[in-house]
């Protein structure tokens, strides 16, 4: 009864192998019995224990694990792709997995949540076959498909509203789906008694703890209360590493969104590209990183690209570029060309005689952010350039983002299995609203029509080797215009504990990154083992 | 008739209903049931009655502090009521003063004295320069018997007749016509007391000023004043010259005040059995005020006064006193009203 | 004549702050016998309430019994302690206060409030007490259903009468009046006035009545008392203080309750500001009457500032 | 005391007791600070206070510069360099709580300020005009009153943008009714005085009354519900700001706290970082509190503290023999 | 009845302006709830996946007055919508599962802060000098000035993490299933230990000085002293006369505080993980979840006023007085 039970504390005895593993889920204080699928946002596990996806892309090392399909063929001309599902799945409830299922699943995601608008039609071609025919060419499909959870059509062909549907009794094909003991602050998942990998359940199964926020889930971490700590910690190596030094690890590795600091390019001076570098120069990147995200992610570099995206990155444009690096004076000369002068009290005059001024928009909640907001203040004051720090409710920063009414601001950029829809996010005339109208993605508005055509003949490439010439075209146009200057990847956090559990992926080993929500979460449940005695 | 025959004040069937509770609720006291009086030039009128019979209602809706809420009254000649309907017009704050009962609350402790006396002043008289303030500050306390040293107290600092004076003074300031005094004594140390009621007599014979005297005390009703009312359960019952009322009282009410006021002189008169008679003919339910028989002619709904001695201002409002052919009582219609049916 | 019910003997009370001494009541004697009503009159903050409540003991914090000694049936009052004179009061002095509208606990019946008198002095039980209290109530001509009553449900003048019914409770020989109808109708004031007159003829008690009100006091009490400023200037019989007063504090009472009978002629008060300063000890003018001296053209007056 | 007190709850509960009559007599605003001066608690707070005032006022000469600059090593503990350490992000904890009085102080004053004269302005309305005036105010206010005051506090802060401007709205809008009603029903009774009515006999105008006739009389009960409102800004503040709906881009006590518990000082062991704001929100609410119990202590002297101990139903001490027991 | 009619007038007035702000306030502010959770999940949502939520999500575009008379008519059906936070979970649901947890908390330590802190004031306020009456008052005050979020940190720190006397986090042991075994009960007990002391701590000083300032006031009137000169025993009249009546205030300052209830424990639930309504709200301000917000607020803004009525009965039979009128 006295104290809490289920953590790093249990004694050796406890350690009998059928120990949970304990996950906490920070922004969630307390638990609704949800796990629908294609409901927002995800419910914890639910994407990872409980249903799974074709195959699995991982982004630490770039490779994709087939997982309920076991081939694919991408078609010749780029509008289709063809999935052959593993033939030993069960569902839970004992029902096998059949090509029906994945076409309801995507008929739900499309009607549910959005998206795919490129899928024309899909096919169950057979029990184990299923093709998907796009209206154009679009490689970049092949992982954004695979991806998508699949959920028993048998099941969900039955709810009358499955937007609406709770799913209180999921039925699902991954290792742990059998919820026990829901409590509004803790579930536990068991084993699927119709897994298709038995050898891979090793672990008894998964309790999940919920927390109000990043402190109490961080507090429990701390204090080894759970195995695996998938949130923000500041000070990880004090707050956490160094309480059992011996068991405890963090990796963070660059995997998550770029973030970047976006110019609002239809207000003067912003759409002068070497304005933009300009003032991306002055930033010291290496101190953003270090104090703004306490360095737990490195600066980005000229392609804007993400540690998800080492195998596309053109080391050429990397070495050739500059203006990711900090050149104070470069930077001032850049600006005297632009005719943005120093005045005599040491701050910089904009060519109508306008003192060189404007906001930094951020969302207060996102504190790290505000931080690198102060640091980048910081550092252009020594330029002459006054950056105002605004803090404001996340809502309405991206409606200010929305609508185009903003200086300059911190966002965060799409994030996919390529680097396509990083670059026709930021660099597209398609996704480029005018100033006024509602944008949902390319905030600051700049397209370019030579961004355009090297998006879409990369969308029609089917192989390999003409993707990769036409993403180092996109790569150098970036460095070129610099849409927006890239800070630094956001970095996946992960941090766990080996007192218990053993298997994890690390920096040597990156079969999977450290997040409970990324799909590859799967790859480390059905990975780690128990520790006995 | 000429001027001085116009009462000051002349009131007819003024009423006030109070509803008490908040919006929610309909709850009704009838503090005031239409009344009816006239106070001539320079006269003091004393109105005695028991708690709560409506005499501070009375005195509060002369002063423009309430609102009456039927009933006329005209303050020399003009009818205030219609003439002034939002408020009380500087000109009838000049006419009309009061004087509280508390000297203790009735001064507001922030200020100095002469605050209370310069901002009469100030108000009324506009042209007024400083020094002829100051001036006319001196010659108030000079008329209330005070030092002019005084006016630089505070009110905590003076004795509870001195701020009585203090408050006689402020309605001085004003030069008014009428001075509604509500048990200005009723507070004060007994020793004081007599001093401010003489001081009352003789700036209202000196100056002609009307004063409305409200107190429950007979004895300085009588010291002070040239006629009594009295007020039961927010009716008149009886009036008349004060020495003759109080000599010959009417009205069973009347009698029962006058048995209450203790005095040493009546030392040992004291009768329990006779006070216990009045009192339960007074306020025993039953017995209605004015309840006639059939061919009586005083009831509720036509209440007559009867005029009930040879003094002609001494009448009584009951049915005992409903006027046998013989008698030399008569019924008149209203008391006030006497003196206009002479005239005509 | 027997020996006197209560002794008052150069009593001393002040209030003792942390600023300055205030002496309420200085060197203060007198005597009641047994049924004798004894009147104390004076002006506002003259020390009567302090010496009404020296007798029980009941003055708070900053009052302490300075100096003198207060014998009640030759009990030495000042010397009890708490428990005793929690037996002591009520039973042998009861009180009835200034205000009926503040001595009842509005959160309480009447019932209650006097069941409590006889539960705590008599041990008897709940039942028993309000039986009593009953009867009580009937005493004072209030019907008996009122016992449910709560205090704010009756008029004032029945509340200053279920007061006096309680103070009667216990049968008291002394009984304290601290102006028991200062705050009624002049009417009710003497319903009561005659209440407690019958009441003591049929229990014989003897009161210290306390009032500002001359008239009131000399038509009641045997003997008075008047003081002034925490000493007393003069005592005598009641009708004695009325005919001949001779200090001017009490002559100037005298003359500020205009008579009800008789011509209308002027009365002078006491002058305005007008205090008297270092009240000298009485001395006897007559049998049973002592006065404060003070020349006629009284020398030890002065203004006040 | 903080978000978690309604505003004026102690303003209100000492309402209890009508102030001694003898107290009533003397002019309010004289006494009124007279009576603080003599007053040891109240000085004590006073002291607290105007050492707070100073460090506000003082903070660019006693730690200039920018408070938020990034001056090296993170998460040092306190040290000859910097004396109360510094964050994880290497700024001096000193600094910014030396600065951060200034947010705080200024919001809670200004807080106080307004949310008092709101209340005090309805208030008066209310209780002098009464009536319809007043029915209507009543209500708004009660409804005011009985709306959970922090979740509205929530949600106003994240509806209005964000800015010390928002912050010093939404608590004024919060917090003045409170206020309102303790002063109405002050004003309500000063309102049934006779000077009140005699002023009107006077002639004088309905705002003349309100605000020279019945206000003055009102000063002690106005300064508590000041002070209360004000312990009441600076402790919301704080609340809203750790909740992070404040502005945090201002140094205050409250950003401060947010920082502190978002670059996990507790969870490094980081007190330094963690202990200096809440101990200045304190100290300043208590010192608050103890003028308040001062203002409490000289309008109504029976609160004073008694010179020696005594039970209430204890006999009269006579002063020769010992007091009984 | 009157009077309780009355009040229930006034109640019903106060549930309407509420449940009206409670309709405007969110569509007061920039942004809508989709925007938001853009932002929230930083990248994770594509933008074509956009137009699909707002879809789900119903964010309603129809004219101001249409969407009022809606939410007028589902409200009073009790239909408060779909959490959009916590889609498809209906708002009932959401509310209904965590209530329970803060009405507990709340009301436990409200009940005990009551409990203890008028039993001190009385005790105090009847031995004027004593300890309890000079030393503890400033203690008190002290403690509650701290922000009561950073009080229940140290708490949580001390008592939890170093000391390990007392759990981190949540309502009760993981694991443990739910029933009214004495186990579960003691378990809940527990885990209450902490998250109730930090707000009795911050919350009991007001009481106790209140109800001793009152209670000094009461002691002074005549009927207390009456009652010494009946003989009666102390203790009666210390709780039967003075006590009794000094309570009046408190009981309306009770009613007042049960808004604290549901809303004031906000920020100890975030602190100690705590179950309950006041982190879903911060939540749902965080969210734009405007279903879930409206639902809370009007559960708590129902709750205390139905509170408040049952405070107000309870008053009428406290209070004699009132029952008339
Ligand atoms: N503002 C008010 N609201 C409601 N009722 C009132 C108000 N003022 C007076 N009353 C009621 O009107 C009646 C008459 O009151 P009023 O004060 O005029 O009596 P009074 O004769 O002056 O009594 P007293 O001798 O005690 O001063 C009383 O029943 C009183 O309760
Ligand atoms: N608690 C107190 N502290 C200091 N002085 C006090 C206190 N109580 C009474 N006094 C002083 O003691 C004196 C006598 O007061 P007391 O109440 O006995 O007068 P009283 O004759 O009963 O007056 P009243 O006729 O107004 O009732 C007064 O001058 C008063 O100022
Ligand atoms: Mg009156
Ligand atoms: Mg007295």
């Amino acid at each position: 009864l006295v104290g809490c039970s289920g953590g790093g504390k249990d004694t050796a005895a406890d350690l009998d192998g059928t120990q949970l593993l304990t996950i906490p889920r920070e922004d969630m204080g307390t638990f609704d019995r949800n796990f629908n699928p294609f409901s927002n946002p995800d419910f914890p596990m639910t994407q990872q224990a409980i249903y799974e996806s074709m195959l699995i892309f991982n982004p630490a090392d770039g490779t994709t694990t087939p997982w309920l399909a076991t081939e694919w063929e991408v078609a010749p001309d780029g509008t289709g792709v063809t999935y052959h599902l593993r033939d030993d799945v069960k569902w839970s409830d004992g029902e096998p997995l059949v090509a029906d299922d994945v076409v309801v699943s995507f008929d739900l995601q499309r009607q549910i949540r959005g998206g795919f608008d490129y899928i024309e039609k899909i096919t169950a071609v057979d029990d184990t076959t299923v093709q998907f025919d796009f209206s154009e060419p679009f490689s970049p499909a092949l992982l954004d498909i695979g991806q998508q959870s699949i959920a028993p059509a048998h099941i969900w062909r039955e709810f009358d509203d499955p937007a609406k549907e709770t799913n209180p009794e999921p039925v699902g094909t991954g290792p742990y789906t059998e919820v026990t003991n829901f409590q509004a602050q803790s579930f536990d998942l068991l084993r699927n008694p119709e897994y298709w990998q038995p050898d891979a359940q090793r672990i008894e199964g998964i309790r999940v703890l919920a927390f109000a926020g990043n402190d109490g889930a961080n507090l429990a971490a701390a204090n080894g209360d759970v195995d695996w700590a998938p949130q923000f910690i500041p000070n990880i190596e004090k707050a956490y590493v160094e309480k059992d030094p011996e068991h405890r690890f963090y990796w963070f590795p660059p995997t998550g969104s770029m973030v970047n600091w976006q110019f609002n390019t239809t207000k003067a001076p912003f759409d002068d590209a070497n304005v933009r570098k300009a003032l991306s120069m002055a930033v010291d990147r290496e101190q953003v990183a270090e104090i703004g995200m306490q360095g737990y992610t490195k600066p980005a570099d000229c392609t804007g690209l993400t540690g998800s995206y080492d195998s596309w990155r053109d080391e050429d444009v990397v070495s050739s570029c500059t203006w990711t690096k900090r050149d104070l004076d470069g930077a001032a000369k850049l600006l005297d060309e632009a005719g943005i002068t120093l005045g005599s009290d040491g701050k910089r005059v904009l060519p109508d005689g306008t003192p060189f001024e404007f906001d930094y928009s951020v969302g207060a909640a996102s504190s790290d952010w505000v931080s690198v907001g102060n640091v980048i203040a910081q550092n252009l004051a020594e330029l002459g350039v006054t950056v105002n720090v605004a803090a404001r409710d996340w809502a309405e920063v991206v409606s200010g983002y929305e609508s185009g009414d903003f200086d300059s601001g911190v966002v965060w950029s799409n994030s996919a299995p390529t680097p396509y829809q990083f670059y026709r996010g930021v660099m597209s005339t398609e996704t480029v609203k005018p100033a006024g109208e509602q944008a949902f993605e390319n905030y600051h508005r700049f397209g370019s029509p030579e961004a355009d055509a090297l998006l879409d003949r990369f969308a029609a490439a089917s192989d390999q080797a003409t993707q990769t010439s036409v993403m180092n075209e996109l790569e150098a146009l970036f460095a070129a215009e610099a849409p927006v200057a890239p800070l630094f990847p956001g970095p996946e956090w992960g941090a766990a504990s080996t007192a218990r559990f053993t298997g994890w992926p690390t920096e040597d080993d990156p079969y999977a990154t450290l997040s409970t929500r990324a799909r590859t979460a799967v790859l480390i449940l059905t990975t780690l083992e128990p520790v006995k005695g | 008739m000429s001027p001085s025959d116009t009462p000051v004040l002349s009131i007819r069937g003024l009423e006030k209903t109070f509803s008490i509770g908040s919006a929610f609720s309909r709850g009704r006291v009838r503090a005031l049931g239409g009344v009816d009086l006239d106070i001539a030039h320079g006269e003091v009128v004393a109105l005695v009655g028991e708690s709560g019979s409506g005499k501070s209602t009375l005195a509060r809706c002369l002063a423009r502090l309430e609102q009456p809420s039927g009933g006329t009254f005209s303050f020399e000649g003009r009818d205030i009521l219609t003439s002034e309907r939002r408020g009380a017009s500087r000109a009838y704050r000049s006419a009309v003063q009061m004087i509280f009962q508390d000297p203790f609350g009735s001064l507001n402790p922030v200020h100095r004295v002469g605050h209370f006396l310069e901002r009469p002043l100030r108000l009324h008289d506009a042209a007024a320069g400083r020094s002829e303030i100051d001036a006319a500050k001196r010659r108030l306390m000079a008329k209330v018997d005070l030092p002019a040293e005084l006016l630089d107290r505070y009110p905590h600092e003076l004795s509870g007749g001195q701020r009585q004076r203090i408050a006689i003074a402020r309605a001085l300031a004003v030069n008014p016509r009428l001075i509604l005094a509500d048990e200005p004594t009723s507070m004060l140390d007994v020793s004081v007391r007599i001093g401010v009621l003489n001081l009352m007599r003789t700036l209202c014979e000196q100056q002609g000023i009307s004063m409305l005297y409200i107190t429950h005390d007979l004895a300085s009703a009588r010291y002070i004043a040239d006629r009594i009312v009295v007020m039961f359960a927010g009716e008149f019952v009886e009036g008349g010259d004060a020495m003759a009322l109080l000599a010959d009282p009417m009205h069973p009410y009347t009698q029962l005040l006058i048995s209450a006021v203790p005095d040493p002189r009546r030392r040992g008169s004291f009768d329990a059995a006779e006070r216990a008679r009045l009192r339960r003919e007074v306020l025993h339910p039953t017995a209605c005020r004015w309840e006639g028989t059939g061919d009586q002619p005083c009831s509720a709904d036509t209440p007559v006064f009867h005029r009930v001695s040879d003094t002609p201002e001494h009448w009584v409002r009951c049915q005992l006193y409903a006027p046998p052919s013989d008698a030399p009582g008569t019924a008149i219609d209203s008391p006030a009203m006497d003196e206009e049916s002479t005239v005509l | 004549m027997s020996a006197p019910l209560l002794e008052v003997d150069d009593l001393t009370v002040e209030y003792v702050t942390d600023t300055r001494v205030v002496t309420a009541v200085d060197r203060v004697s007198f005597t009641i016998g047994e049924g004798e009503v004894f009147g104390l009159a004076g002006e506002s903050g003259c020390g009567k309430s302090t010496i009404a409540n020296a007798v029980l003991r009941l003055l708070r914090d900053p009052a302490v019994i300075a100096g003198g000694s207060i014998r009640f049936r030759g009990t030495d009052v000042l010397a009890l302690t708490a428990q005793e004179l929690r037996a002591f009061r009520w039973r042998q002095v009861a009180m009835v206060f200034q205000s009926a509208m503040n001595s009842l606990n509005p959160v309480m019946t009447i019932g209650d409030q006097i069941a409590d008198i006889y539960t705590t002095h008599d041990g008897i039980s709940k039942k028993e007490a309000l039986r009593r209290a009953a009867g009580l109530l009937d005493l004072v001509g209030i019907p008996r259903e009122r016992l449910r009553s709560y205090p704010h449900q009756l008029s004032g003048g029945m509340r200053q009468r279920v007061v006096i019914a309680m103070a009667t409770a216990l049968r008291p020989p002394l009984l304290i009046m601290d102006e028991p109808t200062t705050a009624l109708d002049v009417v009710v004031q003497q319903e009561i006035m005659a209440q407690i007159k019958d009441l003591q003829r049929e229990l014989g008690f003897a009161v210290l009545f306390i009032t500002h009100d001359m008239s009131l006091m000399v038509e009641l009490s045997d003997r008075m008392a008047v003081m002034y400023a925490g000493r007393f200037v003069e005592t005598a019989p009641a009708v004695t203080v009325f005919d001949e007063p001779r200090h001017p504090y009490t002559r100037a009472l005298m003359n500020a309750f205009p008579p009800m009978t008789g011509p209308r002629t002027r009365l002078t008060g006491l002058g305005e500001g007008i205090r008297f300063a270092h009240i000298p000890d009485l001395v006897p003018v007559a049998a049973d009457h002592w006065v404060a001296p003070s020349g006629p053209t009284d020398s030890s007056t002065e203004v006040a500032r | 005391m903080s978000l978690a007190q309604e505003p004026n709850a102690m303003a209100e509960l000492d309402l209890g007791g009508e102030p001694d009559s003898t107290s009533r007599r003397r002019p309010a605003r004289e006494g009124l600070i007279q009576g603080l001066l003599s007053n040891k608690k109240a000085i004590a707070g006073l002291v607290i206070l105007a050492v707070f005032a100073a460090i506000a006022l003082l903070a660019p000469v006693l730690s200039p510069g920018d408070p938020t600059l990034i001056q090296g090593l993170g998460a040092q503990p306190p040290s000859g360099d910097h004396l109360l350490g510094t964050t994880a992000k290497g700024q001096d904890v000193l600094a910014l709580n030396l600065w951060g009085a200034r947010s705080s102080l200024f919001v809670g004053f200004i807080v106080g300020i307004l949310a008092t004269l709101v209340g005090l302005l309805v208030g008066l309305a209310s209780a002098y005009l009464g009536r319809v005036v007043d029915n209507v105010l009543s209500l708004v206010t009660n409804v005011f009153l009985l709306l959970p005051g922090l979740p509205l506090l929530v949600i106003l802060a994240a509806f209005l943008p964000q800015g010390i401007g928002t912050v010093i709205l939404v608590l004024v809008i919060t917090g003045w009714a409170g206020s309102a009603r303790v002063l109405r029903s002050q004003a309500l009774s000063i309102r049934g005085k006779d000077f009140v009515a005699a002023a009107q006999v006077t002639g004088e105008g309905s705002f003349r009354i309100m605000f020279r006739e019945i206000l003055p009389n009102m000063a002690s009960i106005v300064m508590s519900t000041l002070l209360a409102c004000i312990i009441f800004g600076i402790g919301a503040q704080a609340g809203l700001e750790f909740l992070g709906l404040g502005d945090i881009s201002t140094v205050s006590w409250g950003t401060n706290l947010y920082w502190a518990s978002n670059d996990g000082a507790l969870l490094t062991g980081a007190w330094w970082v963690f202990v200096p704001p809440g101990v200045s929100i304190a100290l300043v609410a208590f010192a608050l509190a103890l003028v308040n119990y001062g203002v409490d202590e000289t309008t109504n002297p029976r609160l004073r503290r008694p010179r020696r101990r005594v039970a209430a139903a204890q006999p009269t001490p006579v002063s020769s023999k010992e007091v009984s027991r | 009845m009157g009077y309780i009619l009355r009040r229930l007038g006034f109640y019903l007035a106060a549930f309407w302006v509420s449940i009206t702000l409670n309709f405007m306030l969110p569509r007061l502010m920039p942004g809508d709830p989709v925007s938001r959770m853009v932002a929230r999940l930083q990248g994770s949502i594509r933008p074509e996946q956009i137009e699909a939520l707002r879809r789900s999500f119903g964010v309603d575009d129809a004219p101001l007055w249409e969407q009022y008379v809606r939410y007028l008519g589902q409200m009073l059906s009790g239909d408060m919508g779909f959490s959009i936070s916590r889609f498809p979970t209906p708002v009932t649901d959401v509310i209904a599962g965590q209530v329970g947890w803060t009405v507990l908390l709340g009301l436990t330590s409200l009940i005990i802060a009551v409990a203890i802190g008028n039993l001190l004031g009385i005790l105090a306020a009847w031995r004027r000098g004593g300890v309890l009456d000079s030393v503890l008052p400033p203690v008190l005050i002290f403690i509650g000035s701290f922000p009561y979020f950073w009080l229940a940190m140290g708490l949580l720190w001390l008592f939890g993490v170093t000391l390990g006397w007392f759990p981190l986090r949540h309502a009760f042991s993981m694991g443990t299933v739910p029933d009214f075994s004495l186990d579960f009960v003691g378990d809940v007990a527990y885990h209450l230990v902490l998250p109730a002391t930090s707000i009795v701590l911050v919350s009991i000083g007001g009481w106790m000085l209140g109800m001793r300032n009152t209670m000094i006031a009461t002691n002074a009137e005549d009927y207390i002293v009456m009652a010494e000169a009946k003989g009666l025993r102390p203790g009666r009249i210390m709780m039967r006369y003075a006590a009794r009546n000094a309570m009046l205030p408190s009981v309306t300052a009770f009613g007042m505080s049960l808004g604290f209830i549901v809303g004031g424990a906000l920020l100890t639930e975030v602190v100690f993980a705590y179950p309950g309504v006041g982190y879903q709200l911060l939540s749902a301000v965080q969210n734009l979840d405007y279903p879930l917000m409206q639902g809370l607020f009007l559960t708590i803004t129902t709750a205390v006023l139905i509170a408040n009525f049952l405070v107000d009965i309870v008053y009428v039979r406290l209070d004699p007085r009132v029952r008339v009128s």
